[in-house]
């Protein structure tokens, strides 16, 4: 577009009916602007009746996938500013979840603590408006359970329960062979 | 507009038509206070609906100039209650008095600058029997009157004690004070034309062609229109409206000589402003744009309706150039205040002079070629 | 595509700029200024595997750590600022100082160093100038005659760092409260407990 | 005002009068909490009725201790805190920081990072002038410019949001490449965008900088003299607006600007003085169509590939050393400096902001205009407080 290179500095138009003129015509082309856009529809939205979608990757308030979460604190390692806190306890290979919160007083939507996940159960979800009367509302627990799950249960006490049956296979055997020692003796 | 109906009906002049309400005999001054009571009432309530419509519009056209609604909650259709409810908000809201204003002035500013706007009303034709005192100095009247309302920002800006505030102050009275002149000689043209200062009397002389005889459309229109353009620039400067909006200006004040106020004093300034735009559109579209006369309102004269309908002419008339100075300010930049004195007395001065030479010669031409 | 001379990496210029510390530093000398030119290699990236270990190789293959990264002229005599500066900005034409700070490495270091950045618009070239100041003796001549720019950068490293800039015509503190105690950007800064009344833990 | 003090011999007959008019000066204090300040500066100001005799700037209000908390953050860990300083350019900020990590890395980041890069350093170029134009406006009292350069902005945020998810404080460009490459049909919004914005730039043209209030405001106020600019160390268009033609994008390219074909934009005294607010402001106005230019540019050219260097971690571990990389900011250089000992975390960050030093001139341009000019000049030098104050 030709029209938009930078034109040469202009004679300093400064006479007396010089800056009448530019004065009346200069207004008169910005209250043409202005008044085309009078009748113009709206450029911005009706807030909360009205909301613009947000886009896939926008980075808003995070969501857990917490069936995934192997509790390795790597997000938490990973964020600038500790916002990230969790705890849980292991019971062998499963995870009794005590609690997982991210303090939005701090979170700063920086998306670092997604990068760093080994299993990709980070996410940054596209939910922005957190309104609460208190500071402590900002803390939010991004668990869905708390403690072992039924499944959980089950598996723990299968795995304990096979535990049990091997420790007692164990205590068996070593009473077994002691007896046969004692036999022997 | 119901409000103004009484007057319509009153003939001219409050007190004659309160004469004939009561029986003869009842002293001129119970009259003349019933009359100034109701006036004031009349003005007070024309004021506050006229204040109220306007931030509501000022605020539209600002949005849909600035691609956005501007408000749009309250009251439903596009948001018509808002001001209402600002206006509410406003009553309720605590007064604060600083410590260590000057408190006497602090208290009497706003109510001052109001006092002044509303009693420049008291000479506006809003038709052609609804003029509450058709004074022969009427438009005179109104220039004195509502410069008044200078006194009263001036005590504003002196008794906030503060230093932004009397800023602004400050630059009200000089800004005002320069305004004065092309502002009243921008007005000898139109009253060169009718001869008369009168708005009552310049409506009246509009009537012809079939309503249409307005004095932008008359052979003097070469002089009308130039004069009309400095009458409304120094009215804008006159009714502190952007450009000229210095002693309020935010960028630089924060916000002038009502920084300290809140509450219902500062909503004595708010409405002071909507009158004042409203007065000097008033006084532009009974000078300019034929009052209330408009073409085909003649054929209803001695009906019932005539009176309304006259009035509304002269109301939508006179917002209509409210709704320019609304535009205005939401198009321009703002002017610094050596350039606004410049401007005053390098450009509007001398122009007017100009056109005041034009003028006489024009209409002393006119006379004696038509022998009269 | 052709690259242009005046860029070899994708951050920007850097043979130019080491160039012209060359040039610098013999003209320096030449003039009888006690410049030092150091020019450490740039850094290089390990291969594959081998990044993430990189610091504890250099510490192990150079116990004396190997410095990398932009060449530098290092003044001996912090003394003598004043005229090297006027030096570089009239007769080798570092017309315009993009930055003055200050460094303290180590708390166990015994000196700050103090950073000047000069850019030289006319040449297209960069220059970093350092000079020692012991912090037994934390004062330096302020480059304020020389380059106006100095002025709040000085500023902001007398209350960061504790240096004195004699000859600064305005040495209240910038960023921190008049009342600030403490160089919070030395290493060996204690964080206050608190601060009128506001706990900063 | 250029009249109004005459200064000639006395004449036969002639008498000098003095007059004893004792007067005082006002203190008045623009900020912290000022329309015309751009965030929480103060500026005390000294007048003499309208005419300014003293101006001191007192700065610290937002001071957010980015150098000291880069000391005890990761090097990747302080990147959110580059989006903090220019919070308009949060992009620039992000490629300045990256790029320096990178110098002490000694790596070169893939070409299509480059591209990426290029894009959203001037799409972000355009988004702060507009800011700054549009404020401008509201500093000299036009408020509607504002919000149309906001709607344009607006647009652009959208581009971000696309392509990092964030709208204001993105922590995109990364040391190593970018977080994550271009989505399907972020290109196509680029390019609708350009072609878009060159129409609308027209419209702040006639509405705001052609327009003679804005004229009057601006040119011959606060003129800034090209060895002033110099010795003050003021980058940017604040450099450019007083004719010393240098633009580190061409002077000394970094990234892929070199391959790029683009005007550096000089003031030229359009409607005054060369070096006056105007020219300043002129300066963003078409450096905004030349930004334009070069993402056009930058679309074409584009290659495919790899947006992060294969061998750049989450934990970076530069070698010991130090790197000085100063890039072209909005609002001037950018430099960061930075002093590493080999571990994961900085010894010594400094950032060098361009608001900083052009602020530092501003106040020395004060005294002997009018109050109004105050909220000009401040507004012409664009500063961002967050990065003054960093």
């Amino acid at each position: 577009m030709a029209s938009l290179q930078q034109p040469a500095a202009p004679a300093n138009e400064r006479s007396y009916w010089g800056n009448v003129w530019q004065a009346v015509k200069s207004t008169a082309v910005g209250l043409g602007i202005t008044f085309r856009y009078l009748w113009s529809k709206p450029f911005t939205v009706q807030y909360p009746d009205e909301k613009l979608p947000t886009d896939d990757r926008y980075r808003g308030i995070h969501y857990l996938e917490q069936d995934l979460c192997i509790y390795c604190q790597a997000c938490a390692k990973a964020c600038p500013v500790d916002c990230i806190s969790m705890d849980a306890k292991r019971h062998g290979k499963e995870l009794e979840w005590n609690f997982f919160r991210v303090d939005y007083q701090k979170c700063m939507f920086c998306e670092l603590c997604v990068y760093p996940c080994p299993k990709d159960c980070i996410h940054m979800g596209r939910e922005y408006a957190l309104v609460a009367e208190d500071r402590s509302e900002f803390v939010l627990e991004l668990t869905t359970w708390q403690g072992l799950t039924e499944a959980q249960k089950v598996r723990v006490a299968e795995a304990e329960a096979k535990k049990a049956a091997k420790k007692a296979a164990k205590k068996a055997a070593a009473a077994a062979k002691e007896d046969k020692e004692g036999e022997e003796k | 507009m119901s409000a103004l109906l009484p007057f319509a009906a009153a003939g001219n002049g409050l007190t004659d038509w309160l004469a004939g309400l009561f029986p003869a005999g009842v002293p001129f001054w119970i009259l003349g206070l019933l009359g100034a009571v109701i006036a004031f009432a009349l003005i007070m309530v024309f004021v506050s609906v006229l204040a109220m419509f306007s931030t509501w519009l000022e605020r539209k056209v600002a949005g849909h100039i600035q691609v956005r609604y501007g408000p749009m909650r309250v009251g439903g259709w596009h948001g018509w209650a808002q001001a209402i409810a600002d206006g509410v908000k406003l009553l309720i809201k605590e007064d604060i008095v600083l410590a260590d204003a000057d408190r006497a002035l602090f208290k009497i500013a706003p109510c001052l600058v109001l006092g002044a706007a509303l009693a420049a009303f008291v000479a506006l034709p809003f038709g052609p029997n609804a003029i509450v005192a058709d004074l022969d100095l009427g438009v005179f009247f109104i220039l004195a009157v509502s410069s008044v309302t200078t006194l009263g920002v001036i005590m504003a800006g002196w008794g906030s004690n503060n230093k932004w505030s009397l800023y602004g102050a400050m630059r009200e009275a000089a800004q005002v004070a320069s305004y004065e002149i092309p502002l009243g000689l921008s007005l000898m043209m139109p009253v060169m034309y009718y001869g008369s200062l009168s708005l009552h009397r310049a409506g009246e002389m509009q009537a012809d062609w079939f309503g249409l005889h307005w004095y932008v459309f008359s052979d003097s229109f070469w002089l009308a229109i130039p004069s009309f353009i400095l009458f409304f620039t120094a009215a804008l400067a006159e009714t502190k409206r952007s450009p000229f909006d210095l002693p309020e200006s935010e960028s630089e004040l924060v916000a002038g000589f009502h920084t300290e106020y809140s509450g219902i004093r500062f909503s004595f300034f708010f409405m002071e402003e909507y009158a004042a735009m409203y007065l000097m559109s008033a006084v532009g579209t009974a000078f300019w744009f034929g009052a209330w006369n408009f073409p085909g309102l003649e054929l209803l004269a001695g009906s019932a309706l005539y009176a309304p309908l006259a009035v509304t002419v002269f109301v939508v008339k006179s917002m209509i150039l409210v709704f320019v100075m609304m535009w205005v300010r939401w198009t321009v930049p703002r002017i610094r205040i050596d350039q606004v004195m410049t401007m005053g007395y390098k450009y509007l001065t001398p122009l007017c002079l100009i056109l005041v030479f034009l003028a006489s010669v024009w209409e002393w031409a006119k006379a004696a070629l038509t022998g009269a | 595509m052709a690259k242009d001379a005046t860029r070899d990496t994708a951050w920007g210029p850097v043979e130019i700029h080491r160039e012209a510390a060359r040039a610098a530093a013999d003209a320096l000398r030449s003039a009888g200024c006690p410049v030092e030119l150091h020019e450490p290699n740039l850094p290089t990236y390990a291969p594959p595997g081998e990044g993430k270990r990189l610091a504890k190789k250099h510490k192990e293959e150079n116990p004396e750590y190997e410095w990398r990264g932009d060449s530098y002229l290092l003044l001996t005599d912090r003394l003598r600022l004043l005229e090297v500066a006027r030096f570089l900005r009239d007769e080798l034409g570092y017309d315009m100082l993009i930055d003055a700070t200050a460094v303290d490495f180590d708390a166990a270091d015994d000196h700050l160093w103090a950073v000047y950045q000069l850019l030289a618009l006319g040449r297209k070239t960069r220059l970093t100038l350092k000079t020692m100041v012991p912090k037994a003796d934390c004062r330096i001549d302020s480059l304020v005659p020389v380059w106006p720019a100095a002025n709040w950068h000085e500023r902001e490293a007398a209350e960061m760092f504790g240096i004195v800039y004699t000859g600064h015509p305005d040495p209240r503190p910038l960023l921190l409260p008049e009342d600030w105690v403490g160089h919070p950007l030395r290493k060996d800064y204690q964080y206050p407990d608190e601060y009128h009344g506001i706990s900063c833990k | 005002m250029d009249d109004t003090t005459m200064e000639r011999p006395l004449r036969e007959g002639e008498r000098l009068v003095e007059l004893d008019v004792r007067t005082q000066d006002v203190e008045i204090n623009m900020g912290p909490q000022h329309p015309a300040t751009h965030g929480v500066l103060r500026v005390l100001l000294r007048a003499d009725g309208e005419i300014l005799t003293g101006a001191q700037s007192h700065l610290g209000y937002l001071h957010r201790c980015a150098e000291k908390i880069g000391e005890s953050v990761d090097w990747l860990q302080y990147l959110p805190y580059t989006d903090r300083y220019d919070y308009l350019s949060a992009m620039n900020n992000n490629l300045a920081y990256s790029l320096a990590v990178e110098k002490l890395l000694g790596i070169e980041v893939p070409e299509r990072a480059q591209y990426i890069r290029v894009i959203l350093a001037e799409l972000n170029r355009i988004c702060s002038h507009l800011v700054a134009v549009g404020t401008y406006g509201l500093d000299i009292g036009a408020f509607t410019p504002f919000f149309y350069a906001l709607r344009e902005r607006e647009l652009l945020l959208d581009i971000f949001e696309k392509i990092c998810g964030a709208r204001l404080t993105y922590a995109f460009i990364r040391p190593g490449g970018l977080m994550n490459d271009a989505p399907a049909g972020w290109t196509d919004q680029v390019r609708a965008f350009t072609d878009l914005f060159e129409r609308k730039w027209r419209e702040y043209w006639d509405l705001l900088v052609d327009n003679k209030i804005f004229v009057e405001r601006t040119a011959n106020v606060g003129v800034i003299s090209e060895e002033q600019a110099i010795a003050w160390g003021c980058t940017g268009p604040m450099l450019r607006g007083s004719g010393v033609d240098w633009d580190l994008r061409r002077d000394q390219p970094y990234l892929v600007y070199d391959r790029l074909d683009f005007e550096v934009v000089v003031g030229q005294g359009y409607r005054g003085t060369v070096g006056d607010c105007f020219d300043r402001n002129y300066v963003r106005m078409y450096e905004m169509l030349e930004s334009n230019r070069i993402v056009r540019q930058c679309l074409e050219q584009m290659p495919e590939g790899e947006i992060q260097h294969p061998e750049v971690g989450l934990v970076l571990r530069p070698a010991p050393g130090e790197a000085y990389v100063g890039i072209e900011n909005p609002r001037g250089e950018l430099g960061h400096y930075l002093v590493s000992d080999g571990n994961k975390i900085a010894r010594r960050l400094r950032v060098r902001g361009p608001s900083f030093s052009n602020l530092a001139l501003a106040e020395h341009l004060l005294p002997g205009c009018m109050l109004a000019d105050a909220a000009a000049i401040i507004g012409s030098v664009d500063i961002v407080v967050g990065e003054t104050d960093r």
